[in-house]
């Protein structure tokens, strides 16, 4: 733990009878750039909240750089803070937003020139000083409000879903200019979002938050390829879900799954065998990308009915009928040659332990 | 949100007619109290000749200038206080919660709902109870109590409007809260504030029922002077002074729909 | 949005002590009227014994009570029939676009701006000039006026909240746009027009100004009873006859707050 | 012109000095689906509303099967309509709902019993037939919109961004359900939608709509492959752009283009060679999985320094910098394996005339 950068222990949160925060522990690394990903209600927003300041938890802790930030009032704890709706002040230039934290620091006037110009720089938003927020763009504005958080150098920058206001072009643009921002500046980060795109390409490291609670943390790469519960692997990406008991294996990491209606199913490389006990059941669950065409006779192969496709301009996404009535679904750069069947093999996969019902 | 609905039917021209019908209603009585103020003798409609006589006499009438000038005093003073008080009063029920909200939010909004004429009889007997009787005070903490309404609606409302984040911001970067409020909050909501206070003047400047308790003879607003000047004469001169009066009205809603839109007002 | 802002500060701590001071304020004098109502002999506070003497004596006056029932009559029939009404303009309004939208709506909601007083004298004037005088019918068509920007305010609150396109789906699966405003939009706005007609039947009840210049003594609603009343006498029987009042009023509050939430009103 | 089923002429539409529709002129045959795409404020809603009949249109006619519709009123139009916000009533079951339509046609009450039912049991609503509105998921309300717009046999039908208020996972699937459905009962449609994917996915034909114009009408496949405008190309996909010349092309669709500064690119398969003249100056757009990683010596084969990338789970999106500064997009199942520069070369892309400034 010494090693972390924040520290939030044990977080509980109620509402009346509903516990919003069931205790919530988090560490970041100092210059790590973490994503708290969830539904709405997820009590991502909570946490944010909390951490900020503006809502005492019922109990838990929060450390920055060593110093317990607790029962800190938020305007000392020194947070740089990007809120959704930008909270721009529209009565304000650009230039006096972003030097409102340097004055309030009593920064000499000189000075905050200087960084205030170099922080509307470094964010492309040179000649755009004297403007008001009102005469920006949504993507202007957007970098406003990160260049008034950045001035002040703060030792942890809060991201609350801040693309969600923009269109969709303009929002991948932004993710590549934040990632881009993010490794040239090295910035302590927690990044709140309810969408999987930007928690994937964005983060360091991602956690996932359901019902209060923390579904699972790890490298974008972890909680794609090998998530832990049904509720992650369901809420990240598209894929196949087959309710399974695990047969057998081989060393290569090849192996022979059972469906509960007795179906036999291969994969060639299946990721967190250990998930499950040798003929527990477990859900097997395959992205779309890694389900491939086979010829008849090839091992492994399974015959499914093809009942519906979409395209999706980079993708053909094919929806596909098992035998046993299963769905899959299979992603080709090329459609699928006429016929009502095709053989599907799965190359990849993953176990996922149930969730309750 | 479109323009026009693309169907016509005999409903809506019922309901066209109907409109212009109640429109008369209303304008109707304004029209012939103004025509009347030109009438060389009496108060009378249509008017059997055109003079300004009247006019003349009014601005010469001492006691009329006089309850003039004292409602327009009671109002700034009564709309400054009532502005500020509501300032508070919207903060803490938009922005934090505390027990017995909706109580508070009822109490401050009940003199909408109290005849005035209770009101003004009860702060009379509260305002002899502690000694102030009718005087100059008790009569401006009366009128700051019914306005008090107004500025707290169109406060709210701005309020309601303006994103907490951007306090939130503020204090994020190290600010004190209260400079913060003052800095940024405030200046999103102060024309909320200058129209509230600007309603207060004018509710303030047309109130009669609270007055009559709280005035004397020598001490009284300008309805309180008009409605004892019929209760002797009834000649064109009090509908030149109404005139005048809704004239006033006119103007400072003109004033109110520049500075907040009247919709802060009648939503 | 957040229940507890996360700190304290001395300034918030001095809010509270002004509101609970203001609070006091503004109840103080219905503690007072309400005191004096159980006072054996003068209206004085602190009451010096306990009756029910004049509670009962008011219920005796017949001059009070039959003020009580006309005051109720003019009042359903003001409720009833500005409710209607406002329900058309709101319509008209919210949904549809036409010329002076702006100085109509402006107009509607004029009576809260204009003295009351002068507003009573134009239409006393008005009445006089077609012929119907100080009549029932005089009297009803003034409270009209008056009342009609109450529920304009609630049925336009309700009607902005209603998606438009409930209304075009039924008109697109064939229903005429009567009908369908009638079996779809009317359901989503009954709880303004209902709680619209209370507001104005409270503020009829409560009008006074108006009220003064269109009855006769036989034929007097009861603020401005109330209000003759004092002229002449000055007993605990007119703290009763306000408590009363109050008390009344309270419980058309009441209903509002059941029926539309005191929101529609107070914002 | 005399197999198109819904037959939309030159509507033109002011509101005060501003143009918002310029001459929109649409053709659609019977059993089609067609989307109207384009960002808000293109002119696509009020092309839907002059359809519909409640906003007239100040030129233009619009015919329904061969019927004049230009003055018909709404109600008589037989349009199935499902709005944006559902426009479900929330003082009525779903039973009521769906009903409606079919007790102003004053159908008896034992067919409306069946009919109703059964557009219930379609769209798997089984058992809700009881239940408000408010009781029900977005996902089920949306189902319920349908149903109660199908119920009447509508000749056309009529779907303003019928999956905008829906989260994620839910538009997915519904996605997949409505293509479905629409493959099963082959009703006229018309879509309107700002998200390509639904367009896409969707659509026997898509209208893109620009500024109150159509910008281009095409299938999925054309549209997304073979845009006719830069507008087109840039909203649809994602794409890498060189401003270029034509310079040389072979007989196979291999092309040679030169960019304004000299550079030569080659492209393996150019699609619409035709849109500009040799020698005529033209935007090359190139979609990320048309980019592909070459060995440093073979032909066509560009050096690009690697500027970022993005996990987005079944793709890692790499930006790279050619020599004279431009930005390439490329998508890769795997991460480039280390190193500062990657060769690229361009296995597809098409020629665009260059919209003017």
């Amino acid at each position: 733990m010494s090693d972390s950068f924040v520290s939030v222990r044990n977080l509980e949160k109620r509402y009346g009878a509903v516990r919003v925060l069931k205790g919530v522990s988090l560490d970041i690394k100092r210059n790590q750039f973490v994503s708290l990903l969830g539904h709405s209600g997820c009590g991502k927003t909570t946490t944010l909240r909390i951490v900020l300041g503006f809502l005492k938890a019922d109990s838990g802790s929060i450390h920055i750089d060593g110093q317990d930030m607790t029962h800190v009032s938020p305007r000392h704890r020194g947070i740089g803070m990007v809120f959704q709706s930008y909270a721009l002040w529209p009565h304000m230039s650009v230039f006096e937003n972003v030097a409102f934290g340097l004055r309030v620091r009593k920064v000499p006037e000189a000075e905050i020139a200087t960084r205030v110009t170099s922080a509307i720089e470094r964010l492309h938003l040179g000649g755009l000083a004297q403007r008001t927020p009102r005469e920006l763009s949504g993507g202007q504005q957007q970098r406003v409000a990160l260049a008034r958080a950045l001035v002040i150098n703060p030792p942890l920058l809060l991201l609350d879903e801040p693309l969600s206001n923009l269109d969709r072009q303009l929002r991948e643009d932004m993710r590549l200019e934040l990632k881009h921002l993010q490794r040239s500046i090295a910035q302590t980060t927690i990044y709140v979002t309810h969408d999987q795109d930007e928690a994937l390409s964005l983060s360091d490291r991602i956690v996932v938050m359901n019902l209060g609670q923390i579904e699972q943390q790890g490298s974008p790469h972890e909680i794609y390829f090998e998530p832990r519960t049904e509720f992650v692997a369901r809420f990240i990406g598209k894929a196949t879900f087959l309710d399974v008991t695990l047969d057998g294996a081989g060393a290569d990491g090849a192996a022979r799954l059972r469906t509960a209606d007795g179906m036999e199913v291969h994969v060639s490389k299946l990721r967190r065998r250990d998930a499950v006990a040798h003929g527990g059941r477990a859900l097997l669950a395959v992205r779309p990308e890694e389900v491939a065409l086979a010829s008849p006779g090839e091992a492994g192969a399974m015959r499914a009915r093809i009942v519906e496709f979409l395209f999706l301009g980079n993708v053909y996404r094919y929806q596909l009928l098992l035998d046993n009535g299963s769905d899959v679904f299979l992603d080709s750069r090329t459609p699928l040659d006429g016929g009502e069947f095709a053989h599907v093999r799965f190359d990849g996969g993953c176990l996922v332990p149930k969730a309750a019902q | 949100m479109y323009a026009d609905s693309g169907f016509r039917s005999p409903a809506r021209i019922a309901l066209a007619i109907f409109g212009l019908f109640w429109i008369a209603v209303m304008i109707a009585p304004i029209v012939v109290i103004v025509a009347s103020s030109f009438n060389p003798r009496h108060i009378v409609f249509p008017p059997e000749g055109f003079t300004l006589e009247w006019y003349k006499r009014a601005f010469a009438a001492d006691n009329f200038v006089r309850a003039f000038f004292l409602s327009i005093q009671i109002g700034v003073v009564a709309a400054a206080v009532s502005a500020g008080v509501a300032l508070c009063a919207a903060m803490a029920i938009v922005r934090y919660p505390f027990r017995g909200k909706g109580v508070v939010t009822q109490l401050l909004m009940s003199p909408l709902l109290i005849p005035t004429v209770v009101i003004g009889l009860a702060i009379y007997q509260a305002a002899i109870t502690i000694g102030i009787g009718r005087s100059f005070l008790a009569l401006t903490i009366g009128h700051i109590i019914i306005t008090l309404p107004f500025p707290l609606r169109t406060i709210m409302a701005n309020l309601q409007n303006t994103d907490p984040s951007l306090e939130e911001a503020a204090i994020m970067l190290g600010e004190h809260p209260v400079r913060a409020f003052f800095k940024i909050t405030f200046p999103q909501v102060r024309m909320g504030v200058a129209g509230g206070a600007l309603l207060s003047f004018i509710v303030s400047w047309n109130n009669y029922p609270l007055s009559i308790f709280l005035s004397t003879p020598e001490f009284a607003p300008l309805p309180v002077e008009i409605f004892f000047y019929l209760q002797w004469q009834f000649e064109p001169l009090i509908a030149a002074v109404s005139t005048i009066t809704i004239l006033f009205s006119i103007l400072l809603i003109f004033a109110v729909e520049r500075m907040i839109g009247l919709s802060a007002f009648t939503k």
